[in-house]
């Protein structure tokens, strides 16, 4: 197991109240494992992916824990978190268009960053090329400035510096959503690839896009309104799933080859609970077509099925 | 001419609209004055810098009301310093004036030209700004060109040709050419505000419903940046006091009338306040620009925390 | 009824308009009534730009854009308003489209200003009930809230509403449901198919294969401003030809199909000089860079499926086939 | 990079001609006859006076001749660097007396810019680092930035100058001195530069400090601050990138500030009779001395846009992203 979280709950401050964005979440993630996380915007999926990495000012931490290869993970403690992170964790964040320093030359802030965690640049430079090699850019890169880069060119560069020093838990956190198809499916291979090289031991891909996920994730985690809702394969998520919010979101999804005129398709009515005051009981359940009298009590996660874990009462059969 | 916030990029980048992390969008609705009162009453730098013009304007209004003593009257006790019981609170000048009939009379006129040149460079500026931005093309090509002029021009030395061939001058004058030299970096900042505005998606809808281009400015883009603009007018509004201080300082402030920049100047020219160290007749006028300007600055980042959600909780 | 004919849109660029870039070269195609065209491309292919050329938000270089034979370009002043009660537009971020300071309902109220200034309250009232009702929503819990109050897919249905208050004909959707969540973008996506049905000519600009798919009947894809294939929907994506077209089918995700398995059964590119049909039947055409302004180089391979020359692109823009 | 700075010239250019017609409009297009207004200034003059008084003043600015015949001889003059003969300066040419204060202005202006740039962008760095040194500065750089330069100079004059007698209250230097090489010299004309230079020096260093506290943390709030964090990079990375971007701003600030800054330059220059271009200035303007008036002013147009091309030329150096912009890069 690399990484463990246990009933973690971050919530943001905002004035009317604290939003719990992440209300209880257990899930572990195996060695060589890629887990796609996704659901809607505001399911908490990106607080999930933030708060193992760093707590931005508005969020709190409120319980639970998470251990990293039998460390315990104090992310509570912005400094205390300091020697993991790069190291042991590392994320490509969402702006990775922006993430370097306008002003510095990327050779130089990489050098630079890597000095001042007090990792020897020059020893690692070699390795730095060799990756800038691999995902196809120029050697270059080092010698020019962001903006001289294209916004692909960017995002693999960043996806090079923060793997550079072969992190246990790699986050990935809605990289590919900005880009273009053909650039889209460049990236995600190259993800998968990093995994490949043991650049990175096991891996969060953070997306709204379910079917970029069945393309590289090894297992998938779907989240509905701060809570998991189903965690399985990619196969069972995409062709078995159990949770009914699952289940809806998959049949929504239009391919190449369905047609409106041949099979139409339907969403899911309603839309996601506040956050602020979250209903009690199972917060899907209002748009539930198959909630029932027990979806008043909230549904465990539990595993039903080997590696396949379900929150609903459905799922899990009612006299369990 | 601004104070510090011409420096501060932000002026030329905080946008009105409000932006929440998509994560966090669940705060309940309010209407937008209710939730800017909600903020500015727990604004501490906004009820200080509130409370502190509203003395000063208090002073402005009701002062001479008070002190009915005529600001230019020499029938005074010469040089006296402050004494409660004559009534000199504020002592007299070299000339046997009355120093707090003039700072009072003085402050009306400050705020006149503040208020006054403030409101015409926030004009000139949002009108060029807006048209500019808006426009594009050769039009903000040429405006954006008088305005860098404008802006390269060394105001006060201007003003100073201009005001120096004029022989009368009121505070009226003074105040028009004082806001017909200020507007080039609002005009700046309001253009590159419009630039984003105009690419908003509500801006075409509004053409497809077929509204014309002013009814869009005025009724689309302007809206959304009345916080900023309001920002813009205070920092307008203490730079041309800080500006007119100096010109009245010189020489070149209005005739006939009383200011708080001409008190200095009399008093340093004149009235030999230093040698002899009369210091009551050029502390209050500095002081009482001093906490205008500064209070009108104050208020300015009290404003900016208001309306910028982002800045609340630093 | 709407006819894009040889358009291109040129920009200068540069501080003194020094140099020129093209948008959009020599594209044409028609969107008649009640058909669904999907216009397809990535980033930097031309298709906003040609959406606004229609909705006359921006100018037309070259070429023309015609509704029912009338020329766009030629209509102005007190015209461009009764244009616009032909022809609307929704556009991709539901939160931008709405001016945040103002409750959502504003859009209505301009087109009431402009366009039905002398109708009772009472009975426009019932008109924008049963636009909002038109489009699956319910008047009581929309009307009367702020933008940030509503849901993207809420937001895009009333711009849709919006739009169904006027006559119109054509309606630009431009990537509309991009922003939107999952589960609630197909029920958009199939709100605009329904509007088919009403006689409405709909421009679907996207940039996902897939949706482009699913609902229309034709088909256009842009790539760098040049129109690469099109044709009949279920032609372009049963036979894609152009290398372009076939590599963007090969990239997007797939829900039931790795990368790797939609590459094989597309199987090998077409044989041929660089694979370009146009050259196949014209050599000697492209040989010296020759461009035929008078013919469009596009070649129907089939009935109704067109394919666009890629070696003349290709060697404008060398090594960008993929 | 040559459109760059063909694009500012081209600005400077055209600023130049405009001040430079404003000055030369001014006493031709005003209500009235500045003339008449003039010579009914010099009290006790006889008819016949007065009239030859008007003569020369209408020679002098060559009031007879067509307008556009001015214009040219305006232009002719000013590219020969004539600008007339100075009355308050007993018939010196204008250049002369101007060049004689030159040095006492640059001397009290260049070191306050720059020394004031500097320390309030440390002390603003500072103050965005530490909560007690922001509660500090920040109040102290609002009142600094809102109080009038020539009133923190009175105030400076009276309490350093008039009270405690530290420093002489007027001049460049002892009216008992001459201007020698001499150590007795240098060290009273230091004595008399400190107070200026402190008022001005103060003033600035307000407005610096509050916009790059400001600007520091905008831009420890930027993607690529969150970025480093996110790596775990120490706060001195972090903060030295920040400070680093934080300047840039402030140099274009220098540049939006200069005309403020010239007329704080002035105004001292009055307060402490030092005998630069302010007090020239002042001197025309209460000996009505329109000839020195207009040098003065087309001196400190010339200044200004010398010091505008200089932060121009500053940014290009600092800031990378500017040169491969003009190097017609990517992106």
């Amino acid at each position: 197991m690399s990484l463990q979280v246990s009933d973690l709950r971050v919530y943001y401050r905002t004035l009317a109240g604290d939003v719990k964005a992440l209300d209880g979440a257990t899930f572990s993630i195996a060695d060589k494992e890629i887990m796609g996380l996704a659901g809607e915007s505001g399911c908490g999926k990106s607080t999930l992916g933030n708060s193992l990495i760093r707590l931005d000012g508005r969020m709190k931490y409120v319980a639970g824990s998470v251990t990293l290869d039998g460390n315990a993970l104090p992310i509570w403690d912005n400094t205390g978190m300091n020697e993991f992170r790069f190291r042991d964790l590392s994320v490509i964040p969402q702006y990775a268009m922006s993430a370097m320093n306008p002003t510095r030359k990327i050779g130089k802030m990489t050098g630079e960053l890597l000095e001042s965690r007090g990792e020897n640049f020059a020893a690692i430079k070699p390795e730095l090329l060799r990756r800038i090699d691999l995902v196809g850019l120029q050697r270059d890169v080092l010698n020019l400035y962001p903006m001289e880069l294209s916004g692909g060119m960017k995002q693999r560069m960043v996806m090079v510096i923060s793997t550079l020093l072969d992190p246990s838990l790699l986050i990935a956190d809605e990289i590919t959503s900005a880009l273009d198809v053909s650039t889209q499916r460049a990236v995600a291979e190259t993800l998968v690839s990093f995994r490949d090289h043991g650049f990175v031991k096991s891996m969060i891909v953070i997306t709204h896009d379910v079917s970029i996920l069945y393309q590289i994730a090894d297992t998938i985690l779907i989240m509905y309104a701060g809570k998991l809702a189903e965690k399985a394969s990619t196969s069972a998520i995409i062709n078995r799933p159990l949770h009914p919010y699952t289940r809806m979101l998959v049949s929504s999804l239009p391919e190449v080859g369905v047609r409106y005129a041949d099979k139409k398709l339907s969403g899911i009515p309603g839309s996601p609970p506040s956050l602020l005051k979250p209903p009690t009981g199972c917060r899907f359940r209002a748009r539930c077509p198959l909630a029932f009298d027990k979806c008043a009590e909230e549904p465990p996660f539990v595993e039903v099925d080997t590696d396949h874990w379900v929150a609903c009462w459905k799922a899990t059969g009612t006299d369990a | 001419m601004s104070g510090p916030a011409s420096t501060d990029p932000r002026m030329e980048s905080v946008s009105g609209s409000v932006d929440i992390d998509k994560e966090a969008t669940a705060v309940p609705a309010k209407k937008a004055g209710g939730e800017f009162l909600y903020f500015a009453l727990r604004s501490r730098k906004f009820l200080f810098a509130t409370a502190i013009l509203l003395v000063l304007v208090g002073f402005a209004i009701f002062g001479p009301m008070i002190d009915t003593t005529d600001p230019m009257d020499t029938n005074g006790v010469q040089m006296s310093s402050p004494t409660m019981d004559a009534g000199n609170w504020f002592g007299t000048t070299i000339l046997g004036e009355d120093v707090f009939a003039q700072f009072v009379n003085g402050l009306r006129a400050t705020f006149f030209v503040g208020l006054l040149a403030g409101a015409l460079a926030a004009f000139i500026g949002m009108a060029i700004g807006f048209t500019a931005g808006y426009k594009g093309g050769w039009v903000d090509e040429v405006l954006n060109m008088i305005t860098n002029v404008v802006l390269v021009l060394p105001t006060l030395a201007v003003l100073i040709v201009i005001s120096s061939y004029l022989k009368a001058r009121g505070v009226l004058f003074e105040a028009v050419f004082v806001g017909l030299f200020s507007w080039p970096w609002v005009a700046r900042a309001i253009r590159a505000q419009t630039f984003t505005l105009r690419s908003r998606d509500f801006i075409d809808l509004a053409k497809l419903s077929g509204r014309g281009t002013w009814k869009i400015i005025i009724q689309e883009i302007a809206p959304n940046m009345s916080s900023y603009l309001f920002m813009v007018f205070i920092l307008l509004f203490g730079g041309a006091i800080l500006f007119a201080a100096s010109l009245d300082f010189i020489g070149l402030g209005p005739t006939g009338g009383m200011s708080l920049g001409l008190m200095m100047f009399n008093s340093v020219t004149y009235g030999a306040a230093l040698t002899l160290g009369l210091w009551w007749w050029f502390i209050p006028p500095g002081l009482g620009i001093m906490a205008i300007v500064g209070a009108l600055y104050v208020m300015n980042v009290g404003l900016d925390e208001i309306f910028n959600p982002k800045l609340r909780d630093i | 009824m709407l006819s894009v004919n040889r358009v291109s849109k040129f920009y200068r660029v540069g501080t003194f308009g020094g140099k020129e870039m093209t948008a959009v070269r020599d594209v044409s195609f028609d969107v008649d009534t009640g058909e669904v065209v999907s216009l397809i491309g990535e980033s930097g292919s031309g298709k906003t730009t040609i959406g606004k050329m229609i909705l006359k938000l921006i100018d037309i270089s070259q070429g023309s854009i015609s509704l029912d034979g009338a020329d766009i370009s030629a209509i102005r002043g007190s015209g461009i308003k009764s244009y616009y009660s032909h022809v609307q537009g929704v556009f991709q971020d539901p939160f931008s489209s709405y001016n945040p300071i103002f409750k959502a309902d504003r859009v209505f109220g301009l087109i009431r200003n402009e366009y039905f200034a002398g109708i009772a309250t009472s009975e426009w009232n019932d008109k924008v009930d049963a636009a909002v009702r038109s489009v699956a929503l319910d008047p009581g819990q929309v009307l009367n809230k702020y933008p940030h109050q509503l849901s993207g897919g809420q937001l895009q249905r009333l711009l849709v509403a919006r739009a169904l208050l006027l006559d119109i004909k054509i309606l630009v959707a431009d990537e509309i449901i991009s922003m939107l969540d999952a589960s609630t973008r197909i029920d958009v996506l199939n709100l605009l198919a329904d509007l088919k049905s009403r006689g409405l000519g709909i421009l679907f600009i996207t940039h996902d294969l897939s949706l482009g798919n699913y609902i229309s009947e034709k088909t256009v894809i842009l790539r760098r401003g040049s129109v690469v294939e099109m044709g009949a929907t279920e032609k372009v994506f049963g036979n894609p030809t152009h290398p372009y077209t076939r590599m963007l089918v090969s990239s997007v995700p797939q829900l039931h199909k790795k990368w790797a398995d939609v590459e094989a059964d597309l199987g090998a590119p077409i044989a041929g000089r660089g694979g370009c049909l146009f050259h196949e039947a014209f050599p000697l055409a492209g040989r010296a860079g020759l461009y035929l302004p008078d013919d469009p180089i596009m070649v129907e391979i089939e009935d109704d499926h067109f394919v666009g020359c890629f070696e003349l692109e290709s060697e404008k823009a060398p090594g960008l086939v993929a | 990079m040559r459109r760059y700075f063909g694009r500012k010239l081209l600005t400077y250019s055209i600023t130049f001609f405009v001040a430079a017609t404003i000055d030369w409009m001014i006493p031709r297009f005003m209500p009235g006859d500045p003339v008449a207004s003039l010579v009914a200034k010099q009290a006790g003059l006889s008819s016949a006076g007065a009239t030859a008084l008007v003569q020369y003043y209408n020679d002098l600015f060559g009031f007879q001749k067509p307008i556009i015949v001015q214009f040219f001889d305006f232009w002719a003059k000013l590219l020969q660097g004539d600008l007339g003969l100075s009355v308050y300066g007993h018939g010196r040419p204008v250049v002369e007396s101007i060049m004689g204060a030159l040095p006492f202005t640059l001397a009290l202006l260049v070191p306050a810019i720059l020394l004031s740039w500097w320390a309030g962008n440390s002390f603003g760095a500072m103050a965005a680092r530490r909560k007690w040194m922001d509660n500090a500065v920040l109040p102290i750089g609002y009142i600094l930035t809102a109080t009038p330069y020539m009133w923190l100079g009175i105030v400076l004059a009276f309490v350093l100058g008039f009270s405690l007698r530290i420093f002489p209250m007027s001049g460049g230097y002892g009216f008992n001195l001459e201007p020698t090489l001499s150590w007795e010299f240098f060290t009273d004309l230091v004595a008399h530069w400190i107070m200026p230079f402190a008022s001005l020096f103060l003033v600035m260093f307000g407005g610096w400090a509050i916009g790059m506290r400001n600007m520091v943390i905008y831009e420890l709030e930027s993607d690529y601050s969150r970025y480093l964090e996110a790596l775990g990079a120490p706060q001195g990375l972090v903060r030295k990138y920040a400070f680093r971007n934080a300047m840039l701003p402030q140099i274009t600030g220098l540049a939006l500030q200069l005309g403020v800054i010239i007329g704080g330059q002035l105004v001292t220059e009055i307060v402490f009779a030092y005998p630069g271009i302010g007090s020239l200035l002042f001197n025309a303007i209460k000996s009505e001395d329109y000839f020195l008036l207009q040098g003065i002013f087309l001196f400190i147009i010339i200044g200004t846009l010398v010091a505008n091309f200089m932060v121009d030329v500053a940014y290009v150096i600092v800031d990378p992203r500017t040169r491969v912009g003009m190097r017609g890069g990517t992106a």
